[in-house]
C-alpha cells in the first residue's frame, strides 16, 4: 500500500474539517475524494502534504509514518501536489517553474554557484532537462520561456501538474485539477491525467465534475461534514443512496 | 539591449559627475577658505552657527579689500559644504574643497571628522590648514603641524569649576552629563579631578540628551544617592531640563556644567533662580573685549532671531587670526601661514578678539582665555580659567 | 551585446583614474561603490526573497567595525582582517537570521529593525572598544603586495572596484543559478516552494547570509577606504537611505543597485548646495515610485527595451 | 425587480468568470442560482454587491447599479449574505447585527425593530447577542449573517450558499428561514449547491456553468431536469 | 521605597506619552495592517503646530493643542489618501518603502522650516506639586490626566459608538463592511486622522516637558513599534499595556541597571518577544 490514511482527523478551533477518516491508496491507483462544498476534501489534502499538521490519526507512506514530517520533507519523500486555485512561480518562466519542481533533487548550494563546480553545471543541466521533460508531458514545452502567469488559464493549471511531474512523486494529490475550466479542455486534462496514471504516477484527486470523476477513477472516497460516508467503485457511488442525499439534500424529490 | 540602456546609464552619471571637474578653477585674486560641517540633520543649527561666524569674518575682511599676498590685495571666499556630522563626509569635502577649490584652510567643527582630516592631510596634496572647532583633546596629541584647534581643552576647567563648588557646597559628586563621547569624556575627567582634589562620586546617572523625553527618572535616581554637586552638560536646553527637573525635585546643591551647554541657552529652559549655584562657561556676551561691538554687527547682518554664541564668535575670531596670519607670512602656503599664526594671534585687534588670546602651543592650539561663571546671588560672577599648556 | 556593454561600462570604471586628474573626485565614486556593494546586499534579501532588511546597516557596521578593530587593536593586515569581517558579519546574520526569519512581512522589517538600532547602540556605547561617538582614526591600509602599494587614492579605487566587480559578479551568478531562482520562486510562491520539497526557511537563511556577507564586504572596503569609522554609518537612517538606492535604481534588478547609488549620488553631489532640501524631493520620489514604477530605472529601462524589442 | 442582461466578470487575463449572463429576479420572488464550484455564482454575487468590476447592465428598480460603490447598492435596498459569512469575529453578535443595519442608522426605531425582527426568527441568536461572533457555532455564525443582511431592510436579500458547512438539519431549517423572509415580500436571489433543497423552496432557477447561464426555469421543471441530476452526482 | 514609587511616577509621565503615540500606530496597523513608519513624524509636526500656536498665534495652551490635533488630523486623511490608499494591494513591503518616504519628506521640512534648533514650549503649568512625599510638576499631572481621559475617550468611541464600531468592522472584515454598506475607504481616512489627532496630542502635553526638535520623532517611532508588537499588532488595549510596561521597564531599568543603555531596553524587549513569538504577544491564531 502507497498510502495508507488511519483515523485522521483535524480540528480548527470548534470546527472540525476533517473527521476520523482513513482509507488506502495502492500504487498505481487513481482515487478521487468528492463531496460537496465544505465537506473537508482540501482540509485532508493539506493533511496529507504536510500543509496543516494532523490533530489525531496517522499518515503512512511506503510503510514510514509522515504524519508530522515539515510539508518539504513529505515532498521529498515522494508526494507532490496542486493547489486548489491554480497556484505557479507566476513572476517566473514557465520553464523556471518547473525546474523548481525538480528542485529539491539538486544539491547545488550557493557556493557550487559561485564557483561554477562541475556539481552545478551537471544539475543543471539535469534540471533543465527534467523540466522540459514535465512540460512536454503536460504538453506546454512551446511555452517554455514565457511568464507563467501571462499564459492562458488552462496552460496554467497543465504547468501546475508539470511542476509535480517534475519533482518525479510517487504519489500525485490533484486539487480540483479542471476547475474553472471548459468542457472541452476538461475532457483534455482528464486525458492528460490518465497518461500520469499509465505512466505510473499514483493519484489522488479532489474534483467537483463527477464526469471527470467517473470516468478516471479507479474508487472514489465521499467526504460530507468532514466524514467519510461512502468509498467505492464510480458504479457503486452513483448508486449509493447516502451519497445522493448529500449531493440534492435531504429533500429528495428525484 | 536592456544591459545596453543600463550601461548608459551608469556612464552618463560618471561623466556627468566627471564633467563638474574642470568647471572651477581658482582665481588668483581670492584665497578659498573651505568649511565642512553638519548643515542638514539634527546638528545643523550648530553648524550654521559656525558658518555664520566665518562668513561674518570674511565679509567683514573683503569690505575692507582683503590682505596684501606677494603685492597683491587678495580677497577671501568661503566655500561650504554639508557633511551631516559623518566623518567620513566631512574627508570627502575636505579633499573636494582643497583640490577642487583650492582652499588653503578647511574648518571643521567636530572631532571626528576634523581627526579623519588630519589622517587624510598627512598623505593627500595639496596641503591645507585645518581650522580646528573642538575641544577633543586627541586632536592635539596627532601631531599634526597644520591643525589649529580653537576652543579651550576642557580639562582647563576641571581645576576653578571643582574649587568653586566643592567649597561652596560639599564633597560629594553625581555625575549626570549626556552620554555622548564627549560627554563620557568630560565625566570621566572631572571624576578624577574631583577625586584628586579629596571629594567623592556617589554615582554615574548619566543619560542621553539627545534622546531623553523626560529626564525625571534620571534625576530622582541621582536625588536618591544626595549628592552636594552635580555635574551636568551636553546640550544646553535638556541640559536646562535636567536642572529644572533636580530643583523641582527639591534639590539644593550646587551644579558643575558642561562647556557643550550655555548659559544664556540654559536660561531659556530653567530660570536663573534654579541656577544659583551653577558653575559653567561664561555667557557670551561678556566672553572678551570684542564682544560688545561685535553683537550688534551680527544682529545687523544675520538677524536677531538666533543669538550670536560662543560658536559663531571664536570662530569668527579664528578666522581672523588666519587672515592676518596669511598677510603677515606674504604666502598661502599652509605651512607658511602657520609659522605666524601665533604672532598673528598675539596681535589681533581688539574689535576682533571675542575672547582674550595669548598666542599658539606648539601642538596647535590657540591659547584662548576662557572665562567662567558662577551663579551668585541671581547675577552671573566671572571665574578666570587658566590657560591650558 | 549585452557582454560587450558591461565591458564598456567595466572599461570607463578602470579609466575613470586617468580622466580625472583631482582625487577627491575619485573618493565620491569609490564611496558610491562601497554604498551599491551594501545595496546589493539589500537586493539579495529584499529584491530576491522579498524580505526587509532594516537592520542592514548594522551588518555593514559589524563588518566595518571588526576590520577597523582588528587593524588597529589586533594589529592584523588589512586582508585577514576583510575576511574575518566578512565571516563576522555572516555569523552575526546567521544568529539574527535564524530567529527573524521565523517571522513575516511586517513582523520581520520590525524584528530586524530592532536589532539594527540595537548593535548601533552597542557600537555608540561601548567606548572602550569602538571609541563611541569619535569612532575609530588612522585605520592602516593595505600592506603593499610586492610592489603594488595600496596606500593611495588610486590604488585604493581600484581595490574598491574590484569588490564592487566581485560583488556584481556574485549576485549575477548566484541570481541566475538554480539557487538564486530558488530565491525568487519562494518570494513568489512559498507554499508551493513547500510542495516542491524545498527547505524553505534553510533557502531563506542563505539568501539572508549571503546578504549580511555583502554588507560585511561594503562595511569592510569602507573602514579601509576612509581609514576611519563612526557609528553614524550603521544607524536605521542608512539603511533608509540604501533602501532609496536600490527602489531607485531597481529591486530584484543587476544593474538596479549600482544604477540607483550612482545616479543619487551624483544628484545629491550636483546639488550640494541644496543638501537640505534634497529629501524633499527624494521622499515624494520614493512615494511616487513605489506606486507607479516599482521596477526603479533598470527595471523600467528592461521594460521598455522589451518593448521595443518586442516590435 | 432585478434586471441583469448581458453581465460579464473578468479577472486579469484569465478567461472571463462570467460571460452574457441575463437573469431577472421579479418582485416577491425567490429565485436560486445553481451550480458547481467555480461555475461563476460567487462572481455574479460581488458583481451585483459592486465588490467586482463588471460589464453589461445590472438594473435595480429601474436604476443602473453597475457602477455603483458597494455602499450605495447597500442603501438602495440590495443586501447579501455573502459566502463565507464575513462576520466581524471579535464583536459581539448584536454589534455585528447593528452594523447590519448601517445605511439606516439615523432610522433608529426601524433598527430596533428590525433588531427584534431577526431575534424572533433566529431564537438562537437572541441567547447570543452579547457573545462574540466569531465564537459561535457555524450554523449561528449562518443564522448572523443572514440576520445582519435582514437587518438593511433590504429589498433584495443576496444569499451565497447559506447552507455551506451546516449539518443537513441546520440546512433545511436555515432554508426554512429563507422562505419565511420570502414570503414576507423580499426578494431572495439564493445560491445553492444543495440542488433540490434549494429548489424545494425557489420560484424558478437558473443553472451556471462556466460563467454562462445553460438552463433556467421553473423550480418544478428543474427538479425533473436530467441535466441538473447529471451535474450534480454525475449519474 | 521614596525611590520606587518616585519612579513609579516617573514611569507612568513616560507611558502616558507613548501609550498616546502607540495607540494611534496600533490603530492604523489594526485597521489596515499599515507599518506607518513615518508616525513619529507626524508626532513631531504636531509639536511644531502646537508650538506655533502658543508663540506666534497666541491662543493658549488648550486651543493649540486643539489646533495641532486638527491640523495633524487633516495631514493624516491626506497621507492615507494620496499615499497609503493606492497601496492597499501592493506588497507590504512598498507600503513599509512609502512610509520612509513620507518619513524623509517630513524629517526635511521640518528641518528647512523650523531649523534644527531645539525649541523651549512654554507652558502655563510650570508648578510643583508634593504629596505623600512625591513630587511632580502640573505638567507632569496633567499628561497623566490628559492620556487617561483621551484613552477613555477613544475607547468610548470605538465600543460605544455605531461610528466607532465601524472601525472595529473594517479591522476584521473589510469584505464583509463594506457588504453592509460602510465605506472603507471614508474608514480608513478617519482612521488615519485619529491616529494622526492623537499623536499630536501626545505631542503637545509632553512638548512641555521637554523640547521640540526635528529629530523628536525618530526617538519615539521604534519604541512605539516595539510597543506595539509588545501588545499585540493592532490591539488598542494591548497598545496601552505595553507602553506602560516598556515605559517602566525603561525608568526602573534605568534606575536599578544602568542608565546608559535605557534606550535600547525597548529594543531588547521586542528582539526577545519576536524571538519567542514571531507573531507578537497575544497574536490571534492563524
Amino acid at each position: 500500500m502507497l498510502l495508507q490514511v488511519r483515523n485522521v482527523t483535524k480540528r480548527f478551533g470548534g470546527l472540525t474539517a476533517v473527521d476520523d477518516v482513513s482509507f488506502d491508496v495502492p500504487a498505481g491507483h487513481i482515487k478521487a475524494i468528492i463531496g460537496p462544498n465544505g465537506a473537508g476534501k482540501s482540509t485532508l489534502f493539506h493533511l496529507i502534504s504536510g500543509y496543516h499538521p494532523a490533530t489525531r490519526g496517522t499518515l503512512t507512506f511506503e510503510g514510514a509514518e509522515i504524519t508530522h514530517l515539515p510539508m518539504h520533507e513529505i515532498a521529498r519523500r515522494g508526494i507532490a501536489r496542486t493547489f486548489q486555485t491554480t497556484s505557479l512561480f507566476s513572476h517566473q518562466t514557465v520553464l523556471d517553474n518547473a525546474t523548481m519542481g525538480y528542485r529539491m533533487h539538486a544539491a547545488t548550494n550557493v557556493f557550487d554557484a559561485l564557483l561554477r563546480t562541475p556539481r552545478a553545471r551537471r544539475e543543471e543541466t539535469e534540471s533543465r532537462e527534467a523540466a522540459y521533460e514535465a512540460l512536454r508531458f503536460a504538453g506546454i514545452a512551446p511555452l517554455a520561456n514565457r511568464i507563467a502567469g501571462s499564459i492562458p488559464q488552462e496552460a496554467q493549471k497543465r504547468l501546475a501538474i508539470a511542476i509535480a511531474v517534475a519533482a518525479k512523486p510517487k504519489l500525485v494529490l490533484l486539487d480540483e485539477p479542471v476547475a474553472g475550466v471548459t468542457s472541452e479542455e476538461t475532457v483534455e486534462h482528464a486525458e492528460l491525467i490518465r497518461h500520469m496514471a499509465n505512466e505510473g504516477y499514483t493519484i489522488c484527486l479532489v474534483e467537483h465534475k463527477m464526469t471527470l470523476v467517473m470516468g478516471l477513477a479507479d474508487s472514489i472516497v465521499v467526504l460530507h461534514h468532514g466524514k467519510k460516508i461512502a468509498e467505492g467503485t464510480p458504479a457503486e457511488i452513483s448508486a449509493d443512496p447516502a451519497v445522493i442525499e448529500a449531493y440534492l439534500g435531504a429533500a429528495t424529490h428525484a | 539591449m536592456l544591459r545596453k540602456v543600463r550601461v548608459a546609464v551608469s556612464s552618463a552619471v560618471i561623466m556627468a559627475m566627471a564633467s563638474t571637474l574642470g568647471a572651477t578653477a581658482q582665481t588668483p585674486d581670492t584665497i578659498t577658505i573651505g568649511y565642512t560641517g553638519p548643515l542638514s540633520g539634527g546638528a545643523a543649527a550648530y553648524g550654521l552657527d559656525v558658518q555664520h561666524g566665518l562668513q561674518m569674518a570674511v565679509d567683514e575682511l573683503n569690505a575692507a579689500g582683503g590682505v596684501k599676498v606677494g603685492g597683491k590685495k587678495t580677497t577671501f571666499k568661503l566655500v561650504s559644504l554639508d557633511d551631516q556630522y559623518r566623518p567620513p563626509n566631512a574627508v570627502a569635502n575636505a579633499k573636494q574643497l582643497s583640490q577642487q577649490n583650492n582652499a588653503v584652510i578647511v574648518f571643521c567643527p567636530h572631532s571626528g571628522g576634523i581627526l579623519a582630516m588630519q589622517a587624510m592631510n598627512e598623505k593627500s596634496s595639496p596641503k591645507f590648514l585645518i581650522g580646528a572647532y573642538s575641544s577633543e583633546p586627541a586632536i592635539l596629541k596627532q601631531d599634526n603641524h597644520l591643525t589649529v584647534m580653537t576652543p579651550p581643552s576642557y580639562d582647563a576647567y576641571f581645576k576653578p569649576f571643582i574649587g568653586i563648588e566643592m567649597k561652596r557646597f560639599g564633597k560629594k559628586l553625581g555625575l549626570l552629563a549626556t552620554t555622548s563621547a564627549y560627554g563620557k569624556a568630560w565625566a570621566d575627567g572631572f571624576r578624577k579631578a574631583w577625586e584628586a582634589a579629596g571629594g567623592t562620586v556617589t554615582g554615574d546617572y548619566g543619560v542621553d540628551y539627545n534622546t531623553t523625553t523626560d529626564f525625571s527618572g534620571a534625576v530622582t535616581k541621582a536625588l536618591n544617592d544626595k549628592p552636594d554637586v552635580m555635574l551636568v552638560g551636553g546640550p544646553s536646553q535638556p541640559t536646562g531640563l535636567v536642572i529644572k527637573s533636580a530643583r523641582n525635585q527639591g534639590y539644593k546643591g550646587g551644579f558643575a556644567m558642561m562647556d557643550q551647554a550655555k548659559f544664556e541657552q540654559v536660561e531659556d529652559v530653567a530660570p536663573i533662580a534654579q541656577l544659583e549655584g551653577t558653575v559653567g562657561i561664561i555667557p557670551f556676551k561678556d566672553f572678551g573685549p570684542g564682544v560688545g561691538q561685535f553683537i550688534p554687527r551680527y544682529n545687523a547682518k544675520f538677524g536677531t532671531s538666533r543669538q550670536a554664541n560662543a560658536e559663531v564668535g571664536l570662530n569668527y575670531e579664528t578666522m581672523h587670526v588666519f587672515a592676518a596670519a596669511i598677510a603677515l607670512a606674504n604666502s598661502t602656503d599652509p605651512a607658511a601661514i602657520m609659522a605666524k599664526v601665533e604672532r598673528a594671534a598675539k596681535s589681533l585687534p581688539g574689535t576682533y578678539r571675542i575672547a582674550d588670546i595669548n598666542g599658539l602651543s606648539k601642538t596647535g592650539h590657540l591659547l584662548i582665555r576662557s572665562v567662567a561663571a558662577v551663579v551668585n546671588k541671581g547675577k552671573f560672577e566671572p571665574v578666570p580659567v587658566p590657560f591650558t599648556e | 551585446m549585452r557582454r560587450v556593454l558591461w565591458i564598456i561600462a567595466a572599461a570607463v570604471a578602470v579609466a575613470i583614474p586617468f580622466l580625472v586628474p583631482k582625487t577627491f573626485y575619485l573618493q565620491i565614486v569609490a564611496g558610491a561603490y562601497i554604498t551599491a556593494i551594501a545595496v546589493y546586499g539589500l537586493n539579495v534579501i529584499l529584491g530576491y526573497t522579498g524580505l526587509l532588511n532594516l537592520g542592514h546597516a548594522a551588518f555593514f557596521g559589524i563588518g566595518a567595525y571588526a576590520v577597523a578593530l582588528l587593524e588597529t587593536k589586533a594589529g592584523w593586515p588589512f586582508w585577514p582582517a576583510l575576511l574575518a569581517g566578512c565571516a563576522a558579519s555572516v555569523v552575526l546574520g546567521a544568529m539574527v537570521g535564524s530567529v527573524s526569519l521565523r517571522t513575516r512581512g511586517n513582523y520581520f522589517a520590525i524584528f530586524t529593525a530592532a536589532v539594527g538600532v540595537m548593535i548601533a547602540i552597542v557600537f555608540t556605547n561601548w567606548q572602550e572598544l569602538t571609541g563611541g561617538n569619535i569612532g575609530i582614526v588612522n585605520i592602516p591600509p593595505p600592506p603593499s603586495i610586492g610592489p603594488l602599494a595600496f596606500d593611495g587614492d588610486v590604488p585604493k579605487y581600484y581595490l574598491v572596484l574590484g569588490a564592487l566587480a566581485l560583488t556584481i559578479l556574485i549576485c549575477r551568478l548566484v541570481r541566475h543559478s538554480l539557487v538564486g531562482r530558488t530565491f525568487v520562486a519562494i518570494a513568489d510562491n512559498e507554499d508551493l516552494a513547500r510542495a516542491a520539497g524545498i527547505d524553505v526557511a534553510r533557502v531563506r537563511l542563505t539568501a539572508f547570509m549571503l546578504s549580511t556577507f555583502l554588507a560585511g564586504l561594503a562595511g569592510g572596503m569602507f573602514a579601509m577606504y576612509n581609514g576611519n569609522l563612526g557609528p553614524d554609518q550603521t544607524g536605521l537612517d542608512i539603511t533608509f537611505e540604501q533602501l532609496l538606492y536600490l527602489v531607485i535604481g531597481g529591486i530584484g534588478t543587476i544593474a538596479g543597485p549600482l544604477v540607483g547609488t550612482l545616479v543619487l549620488v551624483g544628484i545629491s553631489h550636483e546639488l550640494q548646495g541644496m543638501q537640505q532640501y534634497r529629501f524633499l524631493i527624494f521622499g515624494p520620489l520614493l512615494v511616487l515610485l513605489v506606486r507607479f514604477f516599482p521596477l526603479g530605472i533598470a527595471g523600467g529601462f528592461s521594460r521598455l527595451t522589451a518593448r521595443w524589442a518586442a516590435r | 425587480m432585478l434586471e441583469i442582461k448581458n453581465l460579464g466578470v473578468r479577472y486579469g487575463a484569465a478567461s472571463p468568470a462570467l460571460e452574457g449572463v441575463d437573469l431577472t429576479v421579479r418582485p416577491g420572488e425567490c429565485v436560486t442560482l445553481l451550480g458547481a464550484n467555480g461555475s461563476g455564482k460567487t462572481s455574479l454575487f460581488c458583481a451585483l454587491s459592486g465588490l467586482i468590476p463588471s460589464t453589461g447592465q445590472i438594473r435595480f428598480e429601474e436604476r443602473e447599479i453597475g457602477r455603483m460603490r458597494p455602499a450605495a447598492i447597500v442603501a438602495l435596498g440590495i443586501a447579501q449574505c455573502p459566502e463565507g459569512r464575513q462576520l466581524f469575529p471579535d464583536l459581539s453578535v448584536e454589534k455585528n447585527l447593528r452594523l447590519g443595519a448601517y445605511v439606516g442608522r439615523r432610522d433608529r426605531r426601524g433598527t430596533e425593530a428590525a433588531l427584534e425582527r431577526v431575534c424572533t426568527l433566529f431564537p438562537d441568536v437572541r441567547d447570543k447577542l452579547r457573545s462574540p461572533a466569531g465564537a459561535l457555532s457555524g450554523g449561528q455564525q449562518q443564522m448572523v449573517a443572514i440576520g445582519r443582511a435582514l437587518m438593511a431592510r433590504p429589498k433584495l436579500l443576496l444569499l451565497d450558499e447559506p447552507s455551506l458547512g451546516l449539518a443537513p438539519k441546520l440546512v433545511e431549517a436555515t432554508l426554512d428561514a429563507v422562505a419565511e423572509i420570502n414570503r414576507a415580500g423580499t426578494m431572495v436571489l439564493l445560491a445553492e449547491q444543495n440542488a433540490y433543497a434549494a429548489l424545494s423552496i425557489a420560484h424558478r432557477g437558473y443553472v451556471l456553468a462556466n460563467g454562462r447561464v445553460v438552463l433556467e426555469g421553473s423550480a418544478s421543471a428543474l427538479q425533473q431536469n436530467e441535466l441538473v441530476k447529471k451535474a450534480f452526482i454525475g449519474a | 521605597m521614596h525611590l520606587f514609587f518616585q519612579e513609579l511616577l516617573n514611569g507612568l509621565v513616560v507611558g502616558s506619552l507613548y501609550a498616546l503615540v502607540a495607540l494611534g500606530l496600533a490603530l492604523v496597523y489594526g485597521t489596515m495592517q499599515i507599518p506607518n513608519f513615518a508616525h513619529g513624524h507626524l508626532y513631531m509636526l504636531g509639536a511644531y503646530v502646537a508650538f506655533f500656536g502658543v508663540t506666534v498665534a497666541h491662543v493658549g495652551y488648550w486651543p493649540a493643542m486643539l489646533l495641532a490635533i486638527v491640523v495633524l488630523a487633516l495631514v493624516g486623511v491626506v497621507l492615507e489618501r494620496l499615499v497609503f490608499r493606492p497601496l492597499r494591494n501592493a506588497p507590504e513591503v512598498n507600503t513599509i518603502i512609502a512610509a520612509v518616504g513620507v518619513l524623509f519628506f517630513l524629517q526635511t521640512l521640518a528641518q528647512v522650516w523650523f531649523g534644527g534648533d531645539y525649541r523651549v514650549f512654554p507652558t502655563p503649568y510650570d508648578k510643583v506639586v508634593h504629596f505623600a512625599g512625591l513630587v511632580a510638576t502640573q505638567q507632569q499631572l496633567i499628561v497623566i490626566a490628559a492620556a487617561a481621559v483621551l484613552m477613555v475617550a477613544l475607547f468610548w468611541f470605538l465600543k460605544r459608538t455605531l461610528t466607532g464600531a465601524t472601525i472595529e468592522a473594517v479591522a476584521q472584515n473589510r469584505a464583509g463592511a463594506a457588504l453592509v454598506g460602510i465605506d472603507p475607504n471614508r474608514v480608513s481616512m478617519m482612521v488615519f486622522a485619529i491616529s494622526a489627532g492623537l499623536a499630536a496630542a501626545a505631542a503637545t502635553l509632553i512638548a512641555s516637558i521637554s523640547l521640540i526638535s526635528p529629530s523628536m520623532g525618530f526617538t519615539v517611532i521604534l519604541k512605539a513599534f516595539a510597543i506595539i508588537v509588545l501588545g499585540g499588532m493592532g490591539s488598542v488595549p494591548g497598545a496601552i499595556i505595553g507602553a506602560y510596561i516598556l515605559a517602566f521597564a525603561e525608568s526602573f531599568g534605568g534606575t536599578y541597571i544602568s542608565s546608559n543603555y535605557q534606550d535600547a531596553i525597548a529594543f531588547g524587549v521586542l528582539v526577545l518577544i519576536l524571538t519567542f513569538k514571531p507573531t507578537g504577544l497575544f497574536a490571534k491564531g492563524t
